[in-house]
């Protein structure tokens, strides 16, 4: 099992209600996996969940990427800086 | 090879554009492209509010420094005669008329690209770099959302 | 209609960007260009000293305003969505990294033609506006001429 | 006859010697022949009176172009501002 953590920023945050988890995934789970544990975690947040952009270790990840131990995942909706 | 400044931050600060300048100017710099955001007090879109009172910005910071870098590296690749890239964002709570956003590239002369390098930057500032907004006024709150979906590799 | 400020100067005072950008943002701005020009220290040129120590620059200063003035009309005319227009030239002794002359066009948005303006402004004004500069190095003195010639009208 | 004055900047200063000169010229005087009447008052400066910029009243001005009474001439070279 890994242990990672989770940010959520801007309106994730706001469905989660969460800004920061560490929870235990089994190894060498996908990103489409972690979205399901946590629509479980949080069923308010499975169609955000859906459409969330994805970073593992501050880079873009996508459904078929793996989750390292340790990995510092976040989930936020696109970006709008400027 | 003379060391080229890049400048890439996120900040609560007011942004500084004559140090921001002077930071990226060598001497052998001759011009500059400055792009910068502000905040709009109107705006005409259907469905929100046609006053805004102020926008809350929030940043994860250390992947849109990363992002922003990455930026810097895109645009020197594409302009490699682009000498300093400045590229700063400001978060917080931001009133109309305050600059948020800046992206300057400088260069010798001014037919090198800078105005497109600094157009390219903030275009892809709104594509990749993890910062969001949100539109407080008189009707309420208003989450504001980019469209881009980033690819992998960017 | 709302009025659009337009400001145009020749100075012999340090430009201030972040001052001039706020002449020219309004409630409605949301995008600002700007191009600064520096003097450079280091420059490759036959027949020229390599290491300017200043540049020296004089205007005729009521035709470089109304010059100024007219290349803003320009603007406006080409670009009717520009905002607020500021157009600077510092004259004086000048040293190399010292910005000397500023464009900036402000808009509603980035997508409104405020690049282009920008370059418009700049491009016109080393064409029409009576600024002229001497280099000052260890080789002596030398003035730079532009190629430009206006035609009637202009 | 009309009263005139002449700005001279940047080379044509240079080549001149003056900065600021007041002259008679006839009525109807054209760019042209104000040229050549400075040639003849600065022959050091008659190629640069040939290649020199002129402006009426703060507007270029070119060889055809009568002079009024009162304008302010000027002369210069190709401009180099930026």
């Amino acid at each position: 099992m890994n242990e990672i953590t989770i940010l959520f920023f801007a309106t994730m945050r706001d469905h989660t209600g969460e800004r920061k988890i560490s929870i235990t995934v089994p190894e060498n789970t996908q990103v489409s996996s972690l979205k399901a544990i946590l629509a479980e975690r949080y069923p308010q947040a499975v169609a955000a969940l859906d459409a969330t952009l994805v970073s593992i270790n501050r880079d873009y990840a996508f459904d078929e990427d793996l989750i390292p131990a340790g990995a510092e995942v976040a989930m936020f909706p696109h970006v709008s800086g400027g | 090879m003379t060391e080229f400044p890049t400048i890439f931050s996120i900040t609560e600060d007011e942004l500084d554009l004559d140090a921001l300048l002077a930071q990226i100017t060598l001497p052998s710099t001759g011009a500059a492209c400055f792009f910068t955001g502000m905040v709009r007090g109107t705006t005409r879109r259907d469905g929100l509010p046609p006053e805004t009172e102020y926008l809350e910005y929030e940043a994860y910071i250390p992947m849109a420094e990363a992002k922003m870098k990455q930026i810097a590296d895109e645009i020197r690749q594409r302009w490699p005669v682009v000498e300093g890239i400045a590229i700063v964002q400001r978060i917080g709570r931001l009133y109309p008329m305050t600059p948020t956003v800046l992206i300057a590239c400088s260069a010798a002369h001014r037919d090198t690209g800078v105005f497109d390098a600094a157009r390219y930057g903030i275009d892809r500032l709104k594509e990749i770099v993890p910062v969001w907004k949100k539109e407080v006024g008189s009707d309420g709150e208003t989450w504001i959302e980019g469209g881009y979906i980033p690819q992998p590799g960017e």
